[in-house]
């Protein structure tokens, strides 16, 4: 498949672009920030957006969605990426409907995704325990009981954790941390009984929480896919989420780029647009090209991941980490040719380095995937 | 794509394959493993072996040396989406090329685009068929990356002109027939103008040539001096003093073509070549913690500039490509590929210092790691790449 | 050193050590651990403790707040000899600094060399005993890098000057008492030109400054702004017009303590840091190898850098340094402190990305790691310092 | 210690730099490599060398020596790095002779120190077995025979082999390869019975040999330091080389630098010095600032095994990994900057890279050493 957007995908871009851009600039996010809003991203614009079809378009037309592929998921990042909007689109449309559609039976389809589609159901999935994204090192125990099971243990940076309706959980039913083996997802109903959600105000002003499970009591209809063998199915769903966040860098290394070139081009230093210095002329133009490819391998690794999800791992690794790098450069130069005014909270270009580096730790940073690809490559 | 395309362009792939299947002889059927086994034809051109002739001869004879050019000219007359299909089919079974030559690379899009009927007449069928082998006079020794400031004259006498002064880097000047130059025929006008391309034959009077050793050693660069040489007007491509629009146009092929060199994704990855040397740790990892990580940190650079080569091609199909991403690919390109030789020496260790013993095969790695730092100089050195990236794609003032 | 000079030192080591010993209470024997933890003096000085109050009078009395100034400003009149053994007395026993000032810093070393006497006696006995606390008045909105070609308005009126205008990035402007400050004494003149360097006080009429807030949250810095203030002539510091020889002096003492600040050689290594993160692996090498990776490197360059800023602390007492070493210093201390907080923010993952809770001391990493992005542009940026490099110490053609 | 040459040692810099920039300039190793010299280096200009007591600068005075320090000796490398000088130094009068200082008994140091004093005596330290320097890798077999030991296996790249009067040979007494005990160094005469020596053409020019030993008979007396613990002696005499070939490179780095940015004031390119330039300007900058920390970092490297080689590890990998990636970066640079013409082997600047390389993997590559650091911090 030509990696160019077909018309379609364009139209798409050019709707959620415009959509966004003017629904949700960076000021948006600045006044969520500022007002210290309880929900953190705005509930009448996501209804907006579920009923552009948006919030659905992972989810298959069957269950009320478009049915549309990860590319054109990858589209939406990538606009949002441009002005940091924060909303459920990642954590509910991307990571838990492909969870849900990827993993579910049909009652849990039936049950969740047309709520998805429609912009009433906010879901997540919580994974990671420690600071480091490690998903094998799952150790949330999920011990049997009666029927069911009950969960204790802790998830850290569980993404629209205090908005989320529907909880994903991925816990240990068997072996020990580090072993693909034994690992289980569930659906939790985050007001359960010994459910304990704390609202994490982050860097990038963006939602997340850390959530306590002590206890928690589940049914066995919740467990979502197979008894022990979640590894491969979190393995494809959290490379979707991979591809998705590394769509959000480009999309955010694309717009920190073009703030600074539009600065080069309009401050004067020493007598001069410093656009005209070539020191600056050759970074900007190491960047472009930085940027550029880091474009293509994401693209590519959609369109894998549209292909064949099990066999996307290697181009997947290989956009994220790309992104990962990409985008801290980006930021980084964005800032320092900026100079003192960068540093400034007024200016908005702080805001893209601070969301960044949260996608940056999202789902791996580049050291991980860089390792993930070398392991692959057997070296 | 219309479903009668699709399925001419089937039938197209069906016919390719058995024609290739039938005529590839199988010593043909993996890359050239010296320069020597490379045919360049020419008139004094030789075959290394039979297979070689054989492939070559069928080739010419389907006009697929220069399968995209038109028929009259020699050329296979397909088009874009067939050249794509037969070049599918060649990497299908490993088909080298019949026929490298800086004439199909280079002098012939620019002849399509600006000769006239006379020099396509003359020239393409010729450069089709490998009986003239052409050489490039661009570079000067006080000239470098400022191609323009040129000073090889060429002075108007009557129907001819007089060219007189030195090329560098003249590749294969020693074994050419022919030269496609860059002369100054107006030295009171600004640099860029007053510049012709202009087309000779190198056994002209007047003409010298001296091969240039190399850091690496060897190589196919010479020193090409021109002393009163006597070429008709009627060799200038173009118009007379507007060479350097022929000159950019051919650039950009020369970039497109230095940033897909290397042996990116060809031969053993870069992980199993180290581990030959330096083996696995108590985990299976490379025992050398600090090359495992440049060496994965430069896979997924290089997987990243696959996806973006693959996507430029795209691009350019569909006509959203911009004229000068060719620079911004080659100078990628060109970088990752020193890095990647820098990797493999490291790799080497001790065995990749020797230079002419048996056991290095005269010290092949070595010698083409030295030769990896032209890739950023030659077609253009990186700075100006990154200069023309400001310039003419970002559009940063007085880039 | 003779030996007598070397015996004499010996002397002042066992006394400096026993008076230390003495005199500098145990709870200041550690860093401070917040801001309010400084002691910054002026006249609406608080002290956060009494053990603070009893270091400060004590070294104050001593003069050893400013160890190596004459006695007769209140200094301690030390050698430089003398000096660097107090600072290994005090580093012995890990005492902090009695005093923070940018009078001592700044102002001090500018006033020894282009005050007039009246000027010393006036301000240094009032720095040295921390009476009054001094701002910086230098960049401005529109001048930025450029920093001479600031705006701000000194018009003469008499024995006056009346300053009108607007500073930018003034450090904790909104506590301090006076302001040491470039002014545009005479616009017709090169840019370079027609600045003097000016002091008055930040109770005069017409000052008044706001708080900056960063991208790290809330900062020392200020915008400042001046309506009509007026200021006596005889406050100019050195020549009228020439104040730019005074502020070059004075940005080599800035640029040399902010390239010795960050937590270079203090606190916890940052592999042990990494290792809270993410574990060792099944050879109790960190369980991230490319992190690993970065951090050794991190480690090598840190430890060169070291060496390097002893090396030219020796140099300058050798008279054998480079007046513009300083930007070389600044240029490489900056990067590879944002370069160590970019590893902490990988190696503190999710737990560095809070920003308010208590867990996290309201975030007082990421808070940290974004302050670093200042440290390449202030007091000059990375580009600056290379120019500077570039243009005094290699003197490439110009730069 | 201040970072600072003494007036002593300027002194020994100033005269080392007048003998070797009068005597051996480029030119004397381009002559010695296109002539295809068999010695491949100056027979003649050594003797010099040792007349003014530089063979012997680290041999003490006792033995007819200079009895200098480690500084001194890199003073000497620095200024070999200048004109890339092929000669023994190194070799013979940093290592051999410091293995024969710090490890040998009273007969072997009466016996041979005064030899490379004189300069009549040339030596060289056999370690290297694989294509990297792994010291404790060695696999080279001693096994005992009556009164003495049959050594047995093959060493790579030893600096001088061919022209070596004496090999100081790391053989395995005991344990296996990776191990820390069992090591011992035998002075074996490079005629004795068994061994084969084979020189190898480097892409620096410089001198080694591959060097294969079949039951070589060696006697109880040959053992330099103890038997099975030769460890702790290589340790030391290897961190004195990696001070000597960090000081090599600092000089090296230093010319090529010096000469790029000469080229930089007179090539003219667009009508202007290409050192105007402003992205040129701040590489070179950037480069001269590297080269200065690197160089503050190999000076205090040698004071630190001038203080106790013992305690010096540390300084050390820095100093050699540092020296490693700084002139690694000059030699690029320099090629670069020079464009064609510094790819021609008419120009110099090309003998500089190929002698970086080599330097590079004496005694461990930066790789090496920063991973050593990372191992002596514990993490």
């Amino acid at each position: 498949m030509a990696l160019v957007l077909t018309e379609e995908q364009s139209m798409l871009r050019d709707s959620a672009r415009g959509l966004i851009s003017d629904k949700a600039p960076v000021s948006h996010l600045r006044h969520l920030r500022d007002s210290k809003d309880p929900v953190g991203f705005s509930k009448e614009f996501w209804h907006s957006f579920a009923e552009m079809g948006f919030a659905g378009l992972l989810v298959p037309e069957e269950f009320g969605g478009s049915g549309l592929g990860y590319v054109e998921a990858g589209i939406v990042m990538e606009e949002i990426g441009r002005t940091l909007m924060p909303s459920p689109f990642l954590a509910t449309s991307v990571v838990a409907a492909s969870a849900l559609n990827r993993g579910g039976n049909a009652a849990q389809k039936s049950e969740f995704l047309p709520k998805i589609a429609s912009g009433s159901l906010l879901a997540t999935l919580a994974i990671d325990e420690g600071a480091k994204h490690r998903p094998l090192q799952t150790s949330l125990q999920a011990v049997r009981a009666g029927n069911g099971f009950k969960l204790s243990g802790a998830k850290a940076l569980v993404v629209d954790g205090h908005v989320a309706d529907l909880l994903i959980v991925a816990a240990r039913t068997a072996g020990s941390a580090g072993e693909r083996e034994g690992l289980t997802l569930f659906l939790v109903d985050p007001k359960a009984k010994g459910i304990a959600i704390e609202r994490t105000i982050m860097v990038d002003a963006h939602n997340a929480a850390r959530i306590e499970f002590a206890n928690v009591e589940v049914t066995a209809d919740s467990v979502l896919g197979e008894i022990d063998q979640a590894a491969g199915l979190l393995d494809g769903v959290l490379d979707i989420g991979r591809g998705a966040v590394a769509s959000e860098m480009v999309g955010l290394s694309d717009e920190v780029f073009g703030r600074t070139v539009e600065y080069l081009k309009s401050r004067k230093q020493f007598g001069k647009l410093i656009g005209e210095f070539q020191a600056l002329q050759h970074r900007a133009a190491e960047l472009y090209i930085d940027i550029e490819i880091t474009r293509a391998a994401v693209m590519k690794a959609l369109q894998a991941l549209d292909a064949d999800v099990a066999k996307a791992a290697s181009s997947v690794a290989v956009a994220k980490a790309r992104a990962g790098t990409t985008a801290t450069r980006a930021v980084q130069e964005g800032v320092q040719m900026h100079g003192g005014m960068g540093m400034t909270d007024q200016f908005d270009i702080g805001f893209f380095m601070k969301r960044a580096r949260v996608c940056e730790e999202l789902f791996g940073d580049a050291n991980y995937h860089t390792e993930q690809l070398a392991r692959s490559r057997g070296y | 794509m219309s479903d009668t395309e699709t399925a001419d362009l089937e039938t197209f792939r069906v016919e390719a394959r058995g024609w290739l299947e039938a005529n590839c002889p199988p010593e043909m059927r993996k890359p050239a493993t010296s320069d020597a086994d490379v045919f360049w034809g020419g008139r004094n051109a030789k075959f290394s072996s039979e297979p070689q002739r054989i492939w070559f001869e069928r080739m010419r004879d389907k006009g697929w040396t220069v399968p995209d050019w038109p028929k009259e000219y020699g050329g296979g007359g397909l088009s874009a989406a067939e050249h794509k299909v037969l070049r599918a089919e060649m990497a299908r079974i490993g088909a080298r090329p019949p026929l490298s030559s800086f004439g199909i690379w280079m002098l012939g899009p620019a002849l399509l685009k600006y000769g006239n009927e006379a020099q396509k007449k003359e020239h393409l069928p010729k450069i089709a068929a490998g009986e003239i082998r052409w050489c490039q006079g661009y570079s000067e020794p006080n000239a470098g990356s400022d191609l323009a400031s040129l000073q090889t004259r060429a002075e108007s006498d009557g129907d001819d002109f007089i060219i007189t002064g030195q090329k560098i880097w003249t590749s294969y000047a020693n074994y050419a027939d022919w030269i496609f130059c860059l002369v100054r025929t107006d030295p009171t006008a600004k640099k860029h103008d007053g510049i012709s391309f202009i087309l000779f034959d190198m056994t002209s009077k007047g003409v010298s040539t001296k091969p240039i050793l190399l850091i690496s050693g060897y190589s196919p660069f010479c020193e090409t001096f021109f002393d009163n040489v006597r070429v008709p007007k009627a060799h200038v491509v173009g118009t007379i003093n507007r060479g350097w629009d022929v000159a950019k146009y051919l650039l950009q092929h020369e970039r497109a073509m230095i940033s897909g060199m290397g042996e990116r994704g060809v031969g053993r990855p870069l992980g199993q070549i180290a581990a030959d040397s330096v083996g696995p740790d108590g985990q299976g990892r490379l025992d050398d913690a600090m090359l495992r990580g440049q060496i994965a940190c430069f896979d997924v650079d290089e997987a990243a500039l696959a996806a973006c080569a693959e996507r430029a091609v795209d691009l350019a199909k569909a006509g959203q490509a911009h004229p000068a991403f060719s620079s911004a690919m080659k100078y990628y390109g060109t970088e990752l590929n020193k890095r990647r030789y820098e990797i493999l020496m490291a790799a080497g260790g001790v065995d990749a210092l020797e230079w002419e013993s048996e056991r290095s095969k005269q010290g092949a790695r070595p010698r083409a790691w030295l030769r990896t730092k032209a890739n950023s100089i030659e077609g253009g050195t990186s700075e100006v790449m990154l200069g023309i990236v400001a310039k003419r794609i970002l559009d940063l003032p007085g880039a």
